[in-house]
């Protein structure tokens, strides 16, 4: 029954999208039409012009430090908020609520919000920006990481409940080692996202790559847009690369199957004797010795083979490369905190003016547009559900090809993968204003720009938790002699569903904020009109135009939520 | 691979375990009234335990036998407050089961000990790891790492590994063990609590007779040595009867049987999973007439457990 | 709206107007309502209005023939027309009848600092611009302080991000001097409540900023240019839009302006001077 | 609930099964060339399977016996090709493993049951469908949802579902299921391929003894009928014993005994788990010389599985 209405609201929300793809007149024959415009703008994007190499590298280091220093903080605060928020770490429905909630909140108000405002509390600076970046990355962070623990399997937890451990013991010892290759991988992805969204620190006084990227573009310089798109690019690869070979090591063993190599040619040294000709399918029946052999190996490999007990690993190369690791991304954390400004001094100020400017923003007030507010709300609730539409056909498949357990080939899956963070790395700007030369300022360049850009966040989110899902049942059909595609409609789909689900869902909250990007090239909406109201200092109309979103935000949370529920 | 540990003594025949574990006359460790679990509601519930009453003493080793899905895992998750029951009530180490608010549950299930039938180890933690979170009920605040938990526990842990003979393996990745390998990781977890009751769920399903034997004797020998009450759904109709002193049979959800072990012969339990359309219901009533009295143990016997190297004739009880 | 191009050009059904509205607005109401309502009179035409904050995506738009006419700052019409996108001027907004179309920014500090005076007493502080895209806030006070003999290697820059966001700085503290647009500083967060009258000293005001002018794409036919021009020209204003109802009182403001007044491509001259003597890369034609 | 279907005839205390079925004098359906597996590299590397050569000829029922972490498991995962042996080579079904391409191997795969030691089973799908899955192999295109696949297919997966007593569960989801339950869908599954060679991970090991019997008879009963030959990882040394033709012994990763079950007595085999300490390396031994001829079947000598209600005389072999 649940799921029967669970799967109406679903279709409504897709037929949602294509009533909105035909009312905003999106057609294909426009497009075409008008491509040769996108060719000759890209062209005037070669060659490439980057900054001096001394400028590019402060430029580089200074938007580092502050970016990871906002992500760690987005961590930071996520880690709580999520157990908070999940439906199997929560205490209560209160907790739940108000969690979920303001994880929505910081999702809900843009970054250029958090900036305006973090400014009027903590003055210029990278301080600011940490904010600023960091709580706004608390809205996707927190609410991926509560979907991770909620994808987290129950078993475990349960043994640790039945010693007597506590919730916080539980969760520890049980549901975050189990979700940790997620939280890894979402922070690294934030990171990459954040990059890309420093542009907003030119609000507040510090000069980053993302910030001489929209200055670039803002200034019609493309040749130098692209190339610091193409070195935040190369940062992202970076990211992803390191994202990638974590999820390697702690997800091990996702792949159905390991294709077979060709046996190396053995170097079986002490035990050729055993095998004399080496042809014959020689049974260890040789002899007693044999057989006293093989047991002696037995002994020896179960005691150890070593003397010593230990109670810690021992330090083999794995665990000295792995400690490696959390020494230096430790010491990243440390110098990038300390390169953004961190001081007790700039906390203080903030705490005295914190509530002041709380303040500005109240009470709500709609500056005389009321009417026009709620007419830009439904423009904006179009465009959202055309964009999501146009990422879900794009997004699905490129997503579903970058899995690697689902394409098998880890070639084809690396591939994809470029794919989707290529399209990720596309500065938004950049594709809005392909679109505007293509189709022309207005909702439908707004939709289309969306689609493309989902698929950098939802192809990757998708591919993410196809191969995330439980590898045995998939190992099982594999087993049947099912081919890929079957084994993933059998198996990995039905597991993952309910995260692709939500992911789905997400993308069009994400899109339904992206309004902002709509609002710069002309297709109205209310995220023109937030970025309007806070140009012209009306804060009261921020407050409501917010509150509105809010509301959009938190249905399609509470959709979500139910959702997952009811597929869980 | 993984043979025995050197501790365990399989040269004996029949190596005594719970020998001489008399039955204190104390309070009940548990006592079930009318306890009910019922799954779905409407036409399609399942009663999957179905007014289910009975008393164990302290010191007792009960064998829970019955056949697939006739509810030994769900009845031994209702006592320990896993599950809530839908109706009657029992109580566990003086904590009663319905009644209990969460706090209650907690330091209730500090106590016992529980082996999952899925092992439910947490597979990308090494299995040191896994075997110390067993201790975590006794530990204060949250475990992240192994080096979070003290030397003791480690030590402690690594005892526990070697006794299941899994020493060589306690870095390994919990999700690398064979099937029986982590069946003896999560003995190993259920005993670090050193728990007063040890619920366990078909703890040897996935284990060779060796290993098979070598588990029950050491959680006998625990039984005996620190007056632990066990309960153990089993499989292996000769294993509990030479190494509970009573056995309590499931059927449907129902208690059909309950019988001490001793006198009792394989036949009669046998008869539990007979098939019922064979019209042998008597069969059963029979038996659970046998058992109809809850038989205080006599001190001198004990269950023993065959020995791996024995033959059949190691199937016959007796020391 | 590219259709019904014909040899003498193009004739769409549609006209697109594309607008950045201007940062020194305080209202939020309507703001072009009146104008579409007078386009569409005075050309038979449907009148699409998209307002939007980008500077390079109306440029764009108007470079691809997608927008016909577009409402924007001086150095955006600069940077479209230098760039070689076909537009014409076909006026400038103006705050009252009569008035010459203009702003100026202002070179502030706080009332208290004694040794801040001028614009060459720049030197050595801490300096707030708004970004590096204004024409106020940045691009004048670049070419001022050349002036005024103080290089970017005297003085430490500091990007605020609005007009607001550098005068507040300035009163705050976080920067010893800063630039901003004129009412920015003598009403608009006074009246916000944000700052208090006397608070700030102004030491510099730049020379007069052409006024935002509307720019109509040249590739249109012949006559619709003329009767477009002819609108903003003659009838673009609150009291001919009150005459005709389309608007009453306040309503009939655009964008906080009076209405249009003919200007010259050379008016603008002054700021390509400033672009010359700044060498800055937002006067660069983009290609 | 779950009493096992009507279709098992548990009232003969004795159900023949492989009665019979002669193994055919064909190539080999297996044949294995010192196959070696390692997990990890350097100090820690693990020999899983080590350096394993023998051979399975078409209609042989072969147990795979050992002790926990001996290598079964990884054993017939390389059989299946669902992981890559780090040396040596077989042929299975005439596919050589380690020169497959992908598509050989989902060939091969295809002709081949699997049982997993863990079932994986798709939790949130329902019992039915999980079976369905089973024929993926022979339908062309994805499938999403019990309606999608044919009707014939259905049908065949409740047959399976019945013959595994659990035709009342077939729209239960898969992860509310008992162990058990779980583990004889698991089995349903596999047979729904109607494969040529079956290998099967201790598909009883979660089961009581009657179901247990019940599973083992139908799977000798499906060996018989179709010709199948069974490769299956076993527990119960009876069980192998009376049910299949030959015992193969692993340890440490080495095969160790090679017998045919006809005139092996139950001491011999338990010999494979004897305690190394206890130097009976010479038993295992003689226990390897009597296998060191594959055996031919003898028509007439067919394991049989013991019906539950039997008490321990059932555990003579004979029909
Ligand atoms: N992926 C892996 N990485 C490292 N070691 C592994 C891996 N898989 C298996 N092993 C090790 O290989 C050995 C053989 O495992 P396998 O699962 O084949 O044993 P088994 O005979 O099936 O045992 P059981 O009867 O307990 O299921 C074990 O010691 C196990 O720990
Ligand atoms: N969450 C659930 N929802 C619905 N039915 C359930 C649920 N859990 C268990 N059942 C059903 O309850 C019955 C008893 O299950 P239980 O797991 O207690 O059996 P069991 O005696 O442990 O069997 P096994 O020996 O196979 O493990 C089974 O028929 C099972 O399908
Ligand atoms: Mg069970
Ligand atoms: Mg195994
Ligand atoms: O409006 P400005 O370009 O002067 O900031």
């Amino acid at each position: 029954m649940a799921g029967l209405s669970a799967a109406t609201a679903l279709l409504l929300c897709v037929s949602g999208g294509v009533w909105a793809f035909i009312a905003l007149r999106l057609n294909i024959a426009t497009l075409t039409d008008s491509a040769d415009n996108a060719v000759d703008f890209l062209s005037r994007t070669l060659p490439l012009d980057f900054p001096p190499a001394g400028e590019l590298l402060s430029l580089i280091w200074q938007t580092l430090a502050i970016v990871v220093s906002a992500t760690v903080l987005s961590v930071v605060l996520s880690v709580p908020l999520a157990l908070l928020a999940a439906r199997n770490t929560t205490p209560g429905a209160g907790a739940r609520l108000a969690s979920r909630g303001l994880i929505v909140l910081c999702r809900a108000v843009p970054e250029v919000v958090f900036a305006i405002t973090a400014f009027r509390v903590f003055g210029l600076g990278g301080m600011t920006g940490v904010v600023a970046l960091g709580v706004h990355s608390v809205g996707m962070v927190g609410k991926l990481y509560a979907d991770a623990v909620e994808q987290t399997d129950e078993g475990p937890r349960t043994a640790l409940r039945a010693t007597g451990a506590g919730r916080l013991q539980q969760i520890t010892a049980a549901v975050l080692p189990q979700a940790l290759p997620s939280l890894v991988a979402t922070a690294l992805h934030r990171l990459d996202i954040n990059l890309r969204a420093s542009a907003v620190l030119g609000f507040v006084g510090v000069n980053g790559l993302g910030y001489a990227l929209s200055t670039a573009i803002t200034t019609l310089d493309y040749q130098r847009a692209m190339a610091i798109a193409l070195v935040l690019l190369l940062l992202c690869f970076v990211a992803e690369s390191i994202s990638g070979a974590i999820r390697r090591t702690l997800l091990q063993d996702v792949t159905a199957v390991r294709r077979p190599r060709r046996p190396r040619p053995e170097r079986k040294g002490a035990r050729r004797d055993r095998r004399p000709g080496g042809t014959a399918p020689a049974r260890p029946s040789s002899g007693a010795t044999a057989a006293t052999t093989a047991i002696a190996t037995a002994a020896s490999v179960a005691h150890g083979g070593t003397s010593v007990r230990r109670s810690l690993p021992r330090w083999d190369a794995r665990r000295i490369r792995r400690t490696t690791w959390l020494v230096l991304t430790v010491a990243l954390v440390v110098a990038s905190a300390l390169r953004s400004g961190l001081s007790w001094s700039t906390l203080r100020r903030g705490a005295e003016s914190f509530f002041p400017t709380l303040g500005d923003f109240l009470p709500p007030g709609t500056g005389g547009i009321g009417d026009q507010l709620w007419a830009d709300l439904w423009v904006t609730l179009q465009i959202a559900l055309a964009g999501t539409l146009i990422g879900l056909v794009l997004a699905l498949p490129l997503g579903t090809l970058a899995a690697r357990n689902v394409v098998g080939s880890p070639r084809v899956a690396r591939f994809f993968r470029t794919v989707i963070l290529l399209v990720r790395a596309i500065p938004e700007l950049v594709l809005a204003i392909v679109f505007v030369v293509v189709t022309g300022l207005g909702a439908v360049s707004g939709a289309l720009a969306l689609g493309v850009g989902s698929v950098g966040l939802l192809g990757k989110l998708v591919a993410d938790s196809l191969e995330e899902t439980d590898p045995g049942p998939a190992r099982a059909l594999v087993a049947t002699g099912a081919r890929r595609h079957q084994v993933f409609f059998g198996s990995v789909l039905p597991r993952a569903w309910p995260a692709v689900v939500g992911h789905l869902l997400y993308q069009l909250d994400v899109n339904l904020r992206s309004a902002t990007l709509l609002g710069i090239v002309g297709a109205g909406g209310i995220g023109y009109d937030l970025l309007n109201a806070a140009r012209v200092l009306q804060f009261p109309v921020v407050t409501t135009i917010v509150l509105m979103v809010l509301a959009l935000v938190l249905l399609i949370e509470g959709l979500a939520v139910w959702v997952r529920k009811v597929y869980a | 691979m993984t043979a025995p540990a050197p501790t365990a003594t399989a040269a004996t025949a029949t190596a005594t375990a719970t020998t001489g574990s008399p039955v204190t006359a104390g309070e009940p460790v548990i006592r079930l009234d009318g306890l009910t679990k019922r799954f779905g509601t409407g036409a399609d519930s399942l009663l999957a335990v179905d007014d289910v009453s009975f008393e164990v003493r302290p010191g007792e080793v009960v064998a829970l036998l019955g056949l697939s899905g006739s509810g030994k895992s769900t009845l031994l998750s209702l006592l320990d407050g896993l599950q809530a029951p839908t109706s009657g009530d029992g109580t566990v180490l003086g904590t009663a089961l319905a009644r209990a608010d969460r706090s209650e549950l907690r330091a209730l299930r500090r106590r016992i000990g529980f082996v999952f039938q899925q092992f439910h180890l947490v597979g990308r933690l090494s299995v040191l790891e896994n075997v110390c979170t067993g201790a975590l009920g006794s530990l204060r605040g949250p475990r992240l790492g192994l080096l979070s938990y003290p030397r003791a526990v480690r030590e402690r842990a690594l005892d526990g590994l070697e006794q299941v003979g899994l020493a060589a393996h306690a870095f390994q990745r919990a999700d690398t063990l064979s099937g029986g390998q982590q069946q003896r990781v999560a003995v190993a977890r259920a005993l670090m609590q050193e728990p007063g009751l040890l619920l366990a769920d078909e703890p040897v399903a996935s284990l060779d007779p060796e290993s098979s034997a070598q588990v029950m004797r050491l959680l006998a020998r625990v039984a005996q040595e620190r007056e632990l009450t066990v309960l153990c759904s089993l499989h292996q109709v000769d294993l509990a009867l030479s190494w509970a002193h009573r056995i309590i049979g499931l059927r449907a959800g129902r208690v059909v049987m309950d019988v001490a072990t001793e006198g009792i012969d394989r036949a009669t339990v046998m008869r539990l999973y007979e098939e019922v359309a064979a019209g042998s219901a008597e069969g059963v009533a029979a038996a659970v007439a046998v058992g109809s009295a809850v038989p205080p143990r006599p001190a001198a016997a004990p269950g023993s457990v065959p020995a791996p190297a024995a033959a059949s004739a190691a199937f016959t009880k007796g020391d | 709206s590219d259709n019904g191009s014909t040899s003498e050009g193009r004739d769409p059904d549609t006209l697109v107007v594309a607008a950045i509205p201007s940062e020194n607005s305080t209202s939020l109401a309507q703001q072009y309502a009146p104008l579409v309502k007078l386009l569409k009179a005075e050309t038979g035409k449907k009148v699409r209005m998209q307002k939007a904050t980008s500077y390079a995506a109306v440029i764009e738009a108007q470079r691809a023939h997608k927008a016909d006419i577009a409402l924007y700052g001086p150095l955006s019409y600069v940077v479209a027309k230098d760039s070689g996108v076909d537009v014409k001027l076909s006026g400038a907004l103006v705050t009252a009848k009569g008035a010459k179309p203009g702003y100026k920014s202002y070179g502030i500090t706080r009332s208290g600092s004694k040794d801040i005076n001028s614009l060459a007493d720049f030197k050595g502080h801490k300096v707030c611009f708004v970004d590096p895209t204004s024409t106020s806030g940045y691009l004048y006070p670049q070419a001022g302080l050349l002036k005024a003999g103080v290089k970017a290697a005297d003085y430490t820059k500091v990007m605020a991000g609005g007009h607001d966001a550098s005068a507040l700085s300035v009163a705050s503290g976080d920067c010893d001097a800063g630039f901003a647009f004129d009412t920015m500083v003598d009403s608009d967060l006074i009246k916000q409540g944000k700052l208090k009258k006397g608070q700030l000293k102004t030491v510099w005001k730049s020379s007069e900023i052409p006024g935002s002018p509307a720019a109509v794409s040249t590739d249109l036919t012949a006559s619709l240019q003329k009767k477009i021009v002819d609108a903003f020209l003659t009838k673009g204003n609150a009291d001919y839009m009150e005459s005709k109802g389309y608007c009453s009182g306040d309503g009939c403001m655009i964008d906080g302006n009076w209405g249009f007044a003919a200007v010259k491509d050379s008016d603008y001259d002054s700021v390509r001077a400033v672009c010359d003597a700044t060498k800055d890369a937002q006067c660069k034609d983009g290609s």
